[in-house]
């Protein structure tokens, strides 16, 4: 359990990726899968950004005053482009949304199902 | 002694050439002109015979040539070679086929479809040259299945339904015939290597012994169906009568001959006389053909159809000469030899004669033929003097053969046979004799139709038909009384029989 | 073993046709264009390859690669005599083809593809002759099976579409098992596929390998050579136009089957190594088996060119049967009988066509007095069917006498007996053909005359040819002799 | 039943994931392997190498600039979609029946009041990113939501006279047109394509052009997020 | 700097991305000149994408160091084989865009087409970015690119189903490029390093088994629904069935194509990574592969719109180039990369002669385009060759493929596999006999049939251009072999 503990922050990034996991495959509203689809997306930011972070360091500015370590630049600017992505993601989910229930009416992946 | 020439003078080629040429003129026998065409058709066997009898008489002066046509196979080539037994058998067959051809002209002056049936007889005649003069097995074999097919179309000529239903057992019997003979050249082929006549038979002493029962068996069994030996003969007797009546009379005379022929050539020139000793089965082809000859004479005498009598006759004379051949032995080999032109003859000129009587009187069956002899003079005089030399009847020509046969059986100690020899004379004349008796005795039946009005002498028949009767008669006896005049059948008979079996 | 000598012939002589079959696809309509283009094509491919007769009898093997996927397998060519055997019967046939299927399909709808397509057969039937390796026969296989589709399918009918769609079902089948056959070759052999060294398996594979190896490629092959149990599309295919069913089913699609099988035995085993093994034997019980059944079943048809199908089932068992027996004279046989019962085949079916296109009769039983009518061609089609029936002097003749030597040489001595036994089948379903035709009385007169010379002759042609082959059969330049050549090579005598 | 199904999945998969991380070393200790390798290199020479403090900045705009280049590529790709999606209505058909509700006094006062001040610190975020924390993205973000704020504030139509339609047009090709021109600079200066000159050549090149590559992606980012909001608006 | 070669590798990748940006506005100002600057870009790119497959071919793989940082610390374009073969496919891509210039112009309204050509370049850039990138960081940048632009290009079909379709595809692929990020992140963590090579060797000493297994699970199962590998195809029917056909033939002849290439990259990376048990996932996916053939064959039996047969095609061979993957052996690796240029040729001919039939008649099932082979020959026989190659029939490209394979099989010792690989093509041939029967010797139903003609020369050469390729490339095989095999032999070898 302790080993558990230590790394707290992956188990809350994998359960977050899991919730987000379930309310895509689970709900049916297509609103609801693009939520699910960003608490997936933010999930794994949060394993990558905890990852980086130095116990106790400073944000990655080389200023000649500061002795403790440095986060790791690197995971931040992954974390930054995974970011960027995500938005453009859920920006054109939305647009997709906006025009099915434009054109079916309904925004439920069931009913689009059967729809064809 | 034998002259490779290769120059396509020799008549031998042309003996055959000349038929098929006819047969393709003939092809066009619509356009001919009515009168000339007899005679040219009329000349392709006139010439066979002339050039037949050139090559008899270059074989008597000793003088035998092959000539190698085509290389069909590595070793295996078409070629033709005249010895004695080929020279002497090609004559009678073309002497006999130029009267036939006379004798059908008259015949089918009216038939629609003469000219089909000429040009299938050229055809016979030129399968039966080849047969004559072939230098080997395989061109024997082509010869053989040329002209046993064509005759299909012969005899089937008249489109009767049992003209239909006999060609048709006929082809059948042909074609398992002919399988077998492909078979057994095939195993001598493979074992020997070569498939031409050599002197001692082509099997080497090295052949194993099946290999040679089975060549012997099938080729003999394969020539069996044509010669008409006891189990294989069941065609003759349908054939005969459905035929039109030259047909038939060559086909007697000297088609089934062909098969013995086969026969002979085979035993002395493929498998060879000292296999079949040691195999026994000459005298297993010995016990076949008496059994045939005898079986077949009492069969005819209950038959009333007087063509299927004189058929199951040719059976039973065709049996002696199978005897005479399986007895491996110069002596009746002669006999045999020479009783195939004397048979030819006698039976050829039967057969005419029926087809005179069947064509002018419609008369078919004997019991009809209460007294025509005084309607038909010529023709019934003809019939009872061939009937007397075909029973042996001194000076005649089967009296000759049966004489040299039985004398022969003598010299090579197979006496026993002799008894088949004279019961077959004795049965002979039991078949034949009523048949005469009838004819001039008997009184006319009332059943018979009314256009036998009383003779009136003179027109018995057109000249065309009685004419190759008369000639035929005559050459029987010329060959019974000149037997034994040096230039004879019998001296050419005697020479081939030395050049066969002699050298064992 | 034949020298190689580098020359385009090989492969010029299949790219003639292939070229003319676009020019076809493409000028099609115009009838001018579509006949000099088809005519002149099979003229030239025919010369082609016979120039290449003299060398490959000297000894002599052109070669000619390109294309190469990796080394050792890619699209090669190569004269070797057995091709060359094959390749001149095709060649010579598909000349006198085209004259008769120009006179035959006159009138015809789309002929632009029809001729397209015929000509594209012919290109790869030449082609797999000549393959020099066993992938690139395989290829022109299946653009054989592909391309000969379309004439199956010429007429257009719902029976014709279901045909082609049987004929494709077994003929990619076969295809199918071919490849893994060639795939599995590969392996064991490690990257050799080429022809030429008597055998391209190692001696030491395991048996059981061996054993599927050649299960799957004779099948695979069997399939087109119509042996018995895979024979179902042949008969069906007839549906085709007479042509198309003469040069394809008589000729070029089932010989490629029969050929291929020739090539497995002969280039893939080896004989030496098939001896040891019981594979052979199987193939010949199955083959002698398929002779027997087909021409039983040929008995059975009314339908003259179902009777023919089935015929030609039966004959081409003789070229498997020949090769199975592993023996040099049953091999010449079984190689000289792909151009003998080519061309006794072709005859009999431009016969057919014939009096199909003069008379519109079909079946055997309407033909009664049809010799009287067309004496030539009915006369064409008994010279064919007396040579079918091993009459001496002609084409069958010579294979039946090979195969029963051969028989009897390798002490297998049913072989004869089968051979007197088909004899007696064909005689028993041509001869009463040939009765109806000539002997059976007709009421009414002989109306209509005889076929369009433009049938007539290329019949006429083939029946000299059946003659031909079987009189002067040894020249030089016959299927015989190119046969011994052939068998001498891979009995490596 | 579904359900059940994706619980049952989402347990099994929950196993595994933990079973794997629990053998990582924990977060934030000292002997992550990564800790020792390239992320050093950057903190220790990346000021003097790239001339800035926020070594994030150094990555983003110098050891990784390709991959800024993809960031801002796939931005305009996500406005690309929109538009193909929802392609833009012209505004004078669908400018009467709005029925969106008419803004409130309150959100107009409060829009109006904080806008300038959003404004303003977004530009600064835009163009003091190279010096402290802050980057191109996260100002044209706010730039844009400043933006999207206004026409909630004030109805879009008066939002968009702020950013009209041609102008916007450009403006989305903004980071585009910079990296484009980065490149070409490139070869002239003999840096080769998509680097920058030489320090020793030109000292003064890298700020000026990281300055104008981050004012390009901003301008383009706050655009791009401006015009997806509007073209979505009023699609429900 | 480094010398030419680098420099033709970047601005290959930068030119079609910000060549797009351009559209958007050229497009406002005039449609010639906005389709014209897409043509432009297109070919340039393609030609520079060829002539780097062709150096690659002759001289072998070349990387540059973007910003002239060296490997770990800066990024680095690497051009190796199978990239080279991504990029041998590029004329194919512009061969399309051509094609489709006139397709556009009939079935997008104006206002969308210069998204539509913005799209289509970045989808370009994102390929070959995919391609020719060695980090593994830029790599996930450019997959996101080509993803993108694939999903909103899917929504441009003009069907009901389009933009449902359209969503579907953005979740799975949302979904795969969440797990590739998750694994790249936990790869960062565990080696340090971005690079692909240098992430390759210091995984091969001392890392904790269980996470690299995981971070290979991840990246593995995020390229294979990328690919649509069997479990993972769902949304490939759908998605090119309803896109237009030009972004259908790129969607199945390339894009999917990325998720085969990422595999390949996984296997260069976890090589000789510790407690990553190759052969067994190999194993599994060949198994994975050769249901997906018979899946795909089989339901593309049942389907009457082509359009969607064709997807179940694609789904098809890309089990072919599953199974080629999973034998692992020399024959199978290579059909497998040949065929990734293969089928994109052949299925790009496919889509772009279906889209002409359409283009002129507006149906695309079967039983509606009866009797069309005789109105519109040249299209139709284009159509049929591409038929026969797909299906793998010998002269053809398919057939080296499948040649390959089951050679590949029975070296493997795997009989059952071999069999599959060869049956089903066969069921699939005698499916599209149906096809071929219907439009050649069917009657037509419909009048637009009767009165349909060939399409004009410039969607026609393509289409023709196409299906000659898949034919030639039967015959010259050698070229995508040659490519290919030093990479083929490179992965065993390193393995």
């Amino acid at each position: 359990m302790t080993m558990l503990l230590d790394r707290a922050d992956y188990v809350l990034a994998i359960i977050l990726f899991l919730i987000g996991l379930y309310a895509l495959v689970a709900k049916s509203n297509l609103i609801k899968k693009i939520i699910g689809l960003n608490i997936m997306e933010t999930a794994v930011f949060i394993f990558i950004i905890t990852g980086g972070l130095a116990r106790d360091g400073s944000p990655p500015l080389v200023t000649q005053d500061t002795t403790s370590p440095y986060h790791d630049p690197v995971s931040q600017t992954i974390v930054l482009v995974g970011i960027v992505v995500a938005v453009s993601v859920t920006a054109l989910a939305l647009s997709l949304v906006t025009r099915i229930h434009a054109e079916h009416g309904t925004i439920e992946a069931d009913e689009l199902r059967g729809g064809r | 002694m034998s002259v490779h020439s290769n120059s396509l003078l020799s008549p031998a080629l042309w003996a055959v050439l000349l038929p098929l040429a006819a047969a393709c003129l003939s092809l066009l026998y619509g356009r001919l002109p009515r009168r000339g065409r007899f005679l040219l058709l009329g000349t392709a066997p006139v010439a066979s015979a002339l050039f037949a009898a050139i090559l008899v008489r270059g074989v008597l002066a000793g003088s035998s040539h092959e000539i190698r046509l085509v290389r069909l196979m590595p070793d295996v080539y078409l070629s033709l070679r005249v010895d004695a037994a080929g020279a002497l058998f090609g004559l009678s067959v073309a002497v006999l086929w130029s009267f036939i051809f006379v004798f059908s002209v008259g015949y089918l002056r009216d038939d629609r479809y003469a000219g089909r049936y000429h040009t299938f007889s050229m055809l016979c005649l030129a399968g039966l040259m080849g047969v004559a003069y072939a230098g080997d097995l395989i061109t024997f074999l082509a010869f053989y299945e040329l002209f046993s097919i064509m005759s299909y179309a012969l005899i089937v000529h008249e489109g009767t339904s049992s003209a239909i239903a006999a060609a048709r057992k006929y082809i059948v019997y042909i074609a398992a015939g002919g399988s077998l003979l492909v078979m057994g050249g095939a195993l001598a082929f493979s074992a020997s290597g070569a498939a031409d006549f050599a002197a001692g038979g082509v099997l080497g002493p090295g052949t194993p012994p099946t290999t040679a029962t089975g060549a012997a068996l099938l080729l003999i069994a394969g020539f069996g169906v044509k010669a008409a030996l006891f189990p294989l003969h069941g065609w003759v007797a349908d054939a005969h009568p459905a035929a039109p009546a030259p047909f038939s009379a060559a086909l007697s005379g000297v088609m089934v001959a062909a098969g013995t022929f086969g026969i002979v050539r085979v035993v002395y020139e493929v498998v060879g006389a000292r296999w079949l000793a040691v195999l026994a089965i000459d005298r297993g082809l010995a016990a076949v053909a008496a059994f045939t000859a005898i079986s077949a004479a009492v069969v005819a005498i209950k038959q009333d159809d007087l063509k299927r009598r004189l058929a199951y006759s040719t059976v039973s004379q065709m049996a002696y000469i199978t005897l005479g051949a399986s007895l491996l032995a110069p002596g009746p080999l002669t006999g045999a030899l020479v009783h195939i032109t004397n048979h030819a003859s006698m039976k050829g000129c039967l057969f005419l004669c029926a087809g005179l009587l069947a064509r002018n009187a419609g008369i078919t069956r004997v019991s009809q033929m209460g007294g025509i002899a005084r309607r038909f003079p010529v023709t019934m005089a003809a019939f009872t003097l061939s009937a007397l030399a075909l029973i042996g009847i001194p000076p005649l020509a089967g009296f000759v053969s049966k004489w040299v046969l039985g004398y022969g059986m003598l010299d090579a100690g197979a006496g026993g046979y002799l008894v088949v020899l004279l019961g077959g004379a004795a049965l002979a004349a039991v078949y034949l004799l009523p048949v005469v008796r009838i004819a001039y005795l008997g009184e006319p039946s009332e059943e018979r139709e009314g256009s036998l009005a009383p003779a009136r002498p003179g027109n018995e028949a057109a000249p065309s038909m009685l004419a190759p009767i008369v000639a035929l008669t005559a050459i029987t006896a010329l060959l019974g009384i000149a037997a034994f005049a040096d230039g004879s059948a019998l001296s050419l008979a005697r020479l081939a029989a030395e050049s066969l079996a002699g050298s064992r | 073993m034949p020298v190689e000598v580098w020359d385009i012939r090989p492969a010029l002589a299949p790219m003639v046709s292939f070229v003319c079959a676009l020019l076809v696809f493409i000028g099609g309509s115009r009838a001018g264009w579509r006949r000099f283009w088809s005519m002149s094509a099979a003229l030239l491919k025919f010369i082609i390859v016979a120039s290449m007769l003299p060398g490959t009898v000297g000894g002599v093997a052109y070669t000619f690669r390109f294309a190469e996927f990796a080394p050792g397998i890619g699209i090669g060519f190569r004269a070797d005599a057995l091709g060359m055997a094959f390749a001149t019967v095709s060649s010579l046939l598909w000349v006198v083809a085209t004259v008769y299927s120009i006179g035959y399909m006159k009138g015809e709808r789309s002929l632009g593809r029809f001729f397209g397509f015929f000509a594209l057969c012919v290109s790869a039937t030449v082609a797999l002759a000549l393959a020099e390796n066993l992938l690139t026969l395989f290829i022109f296989y299946e653009v054989l099976t592909i391309s000969a589709y379309p004439l199956v399918v010429h007429d257009e009918t719902p029976e014709a579409l279901r045909a082609g769609r049987t004929y494709f079902t077994y003929t990619l089948t076969g295809g199918g098992v071919i490849l893994l056959g060639i795939a599995m070759t590969y392996v064991v052999s490690d990257g050799v596929l080429a022809f030429g060294h008597n055998g391209i398996v190692p001696p030491d594979t395991t048996p059981a390998v061996l054993a599927i190896l050649f299960v799957m490629l004779t099948l695979g092959f069997g399939v087109k050579a119509a042996i018995m149990p895979l024979h179902g599309w042949l008969p069906r295919a007839m549906v085709a136009p007479t042509p198309v069913s003469a040069l394809l089913h008589a000729v070029a699609v089932v010989k490629a089957g029969a050929f291929g099988v020739v090539r497995t035995v002969h280039d893939v085993f080896g004989v030496e190594l098939l001896r040891q093994t019981w594979l052979p034997d199987a193939l010949a019980y199955l083959a002698a088996f398929t002779i027997i059944a087909a021409s039983v079943m040929a008995l059975l048809q009314d339908n003259l060119k179902r009777r023919l199908a089935y015929s030609t089932v039966s004959q081409l068992s003789y070229v498997l049967l020949g090769i199975a027996l592993l023996n040099p004279w049953a091999a010449v046989a079984a190689v000289v009988h792909i151009a003998n019962q080519a061309v006794q085949k072709v005859t009999m079916f431009f016969a057919a066509g014939a009096i199909q296109r003069t008379t519109g009769k079909t079946n055997i039983s309407e033909m009664s007095g049809i010799g009287r009518r067309m004496p030539a061609t009915m006369g064409a089609f008994g010279v064919a069917a007396l040579g079918f029936t091993g009459m001496p002097l002609l084409a069958g003749f010579i294979s039946k006498w090979h195969m029963s030597v051969g028989g009897f040489d390798s002490g297998m001595w049913w072989v004869a007996l089968v051979m007197a036994a088909s004899a007696l089948l064909n005689a028993a379903y041509w001869f009463p053909m040939l009765y109806l035709a000539f002997f059976k009385p007709v009421s009414e007169e002989p109306t209509l005359g005889e076929a369009r010379p433009s049938l007539l002759y290329p019949t006429l042609v083939c029946a000299v040819l059946v003659i031909l082959l079987g009189l002067v059969s040894d020249l030089p330049g016959m299927p015989l002799s190119i046969a011994r050549t052939a068998v001498a090579q891979a009995f490596g005598m | 039943m579904r359900r059940l199904a994706t619980l049952l999945l989402l347990a099994l998969l929950a196993v595994m994931l933990l079973s794997a991380v629990v053998e990582l070393p924990a977060p934030g200790s000292p002997e992550m392997p990564f800790r020792s390798h390239v992320s050093q290199h950057y903190l220790e020479q990346g000021a003097e190498e790239v001339g800035t403090t926020n070594i994030v900045k150094a990555v983003l705009l110098e050891y990784r600039l390709f991959d800024t280049f993809g960031e801002a590529a796939v931005i305009f790709t996500a406005l690309a979609g929109v538009l193909a999606v929802l392609p833009p209505r012209d505004r004078s058909g669908s400018g009467g029946h709005h029925d969106r509700a008419a803004p409130g006094q309150v959100t107009g006062y409060v829009v109006g009041r904080t806008v300038p001040a959003i404004v303003i610190f977004g530009t600064y975020l835009v163009l003091s990113g190279h010096a402290g924390p802050g980057g191109a993205f996260q100002g044209g973000v706010i730039l844009g939501a400043a933006a999207i704020s206004l026409s909630l504030g004030v109805g879009s139509d008066h939002a968009r006279e702020f950013l009209p339609e041609h102008v916007a047009a450009w403006l989305h090709g903004a980071a585009m047109v910079v990296f484009l021109l980065f490149a070409a600079i490139g070869p002239l200066t003999g840096a080769g394509v998509f680097a920058y000159p030489s320090t020793a050549a030109l000292p003064w090149a890298r700020e000026w052009l990281m300055l104008f590559i981050e004012a390009g992606i901003g301008a383009a980012s706050a655009a791009i997020i401006a015009s997806v909001f509007w073209s979505m608006e009023g699609r429900a | 700097m480094s010398e030419w070669p680098g420099q033709l590798l970047v601005s290959v990748l930068a030119l079609p991305v910000t060549g797009a940006a351009l559209c958007l506005p050229l497009h406002r100002i005039s449609d010639r000149v906005a389709t014209a600057w897409t043509l432009l870009v297109t070919t340039v790119t393609c030609a520079g994408a060829f002539m780097v497959s062709v150096r690659v071919s002759h001289v072998g793989p070349f990387s540059h160091h973007l910003g002239g940082w060296l490997a770990p610390w800066g990024i680095e374009l690497r051009a190796d084989q199978f990239g080279a073969l991504v990029g041998l496919a590029a004329p194919v891509f512009a061969l399309v865009v051509f094609y489709g210039v006139r397709y556009s112009r009939h079935a997008v309204e104006a206002a969308r087409r210069g998204p539509y050509d913005a799209l289509l370049l970045i989808n370009l850039g994102g390929l070959l970015g995919f391609s020719f990138t060695g980090d593994l960081f830029n790599l996930f940048v450019f997959m996101e690119l080509f993803s993108l632009s694939a999903y909103a290009l899917v929504a441009y079909g003009k069907q009901k189903v389009a933009a449902a379709a359209s969503f579907r595809y953005l979740v799975m692929g949302a979904f795969s490029s969440l797990l590739v990020l998750f694994s790249i992140g936990l790869l960062y963590q565990l080696t340090g390093t971005l690079n692909m090579a240098d992430m390759a060797y210091r995984l091969a000493d001392g890392v904790p088994h269980r996470p690299v297994v995981l971070a290979f699970g991840a990246l593995a199962l995020g390229f294979m629904t990328k690919a649509a590998v069997f479990p993972l195809h769902l949304w490939l029917p759908d998605a090119h069935a309803a896109a237009p056909s030009p972004v259908s033939a790129i969607l199945s002849g390339l894009v999917v194509k990325m998720g085969i290439v990422g595999l390949i990259r996984t296997y260069d990376i976890f090589q000789g990574a510790g407690g990553v048990d190759l052969p067994t996932f190999n194993m599994g996916l060949s198994t994975l592969g050769a249901i997906a053939i018979v899946f795909g064959a089989v339901l593309a039996l049942i389907q009457d719109d082509i359009k969607l047969m064709l997807a179940y095609s694609t789904v098809s061979n890309i089990g072919y180039i599953a199974v080629g993957l999973g034998l692992f052996n020399e024959s199978g690796l290579t059909g497998a990369s040949i065929h990734i240029f293969n089928h994109a040729v052949i299925k790009a001919a496919l889509f772009l002669a279906l889209g002409a039939l359409t283009f002129r008649t507006g149906y695309r099932t079967v039983s509606d385009l009866r009797g069309i082979g005789r109105r519109m020959p040249i299209t139709v026989g284009a159509l049929s060759v591409a038929v026969i190659s797909v299906v793998g029939v010998p002269p053809t490209a398919g057939f080296v493929t499948k040649w390959y394979l089951a050679v590949g099989a029975v070296a493997a010792a795997r009989p059952l596999l071999a069999a599959t690989l060869v049956f089903s093509a066969l069921v699939m041939l005698i499916y599209y006999l149906r096809i071929v029967n219907a439009f050649y010797f069917r009657p037509a139903v419909h009048e637009e049939v009767e009165r349909a003609v060939d399409p004009p020369l410039d969607m026609l050469a393509p289409v023709v251009l196409l299906s000659g390729a898949s034919l030639a490339l039967g015959l010259i095989a050698q070229v995508p072999i040659g490519i290919a095999l030093p990479g083929v032999m490179r992965l065993l070898g390193g393995g």
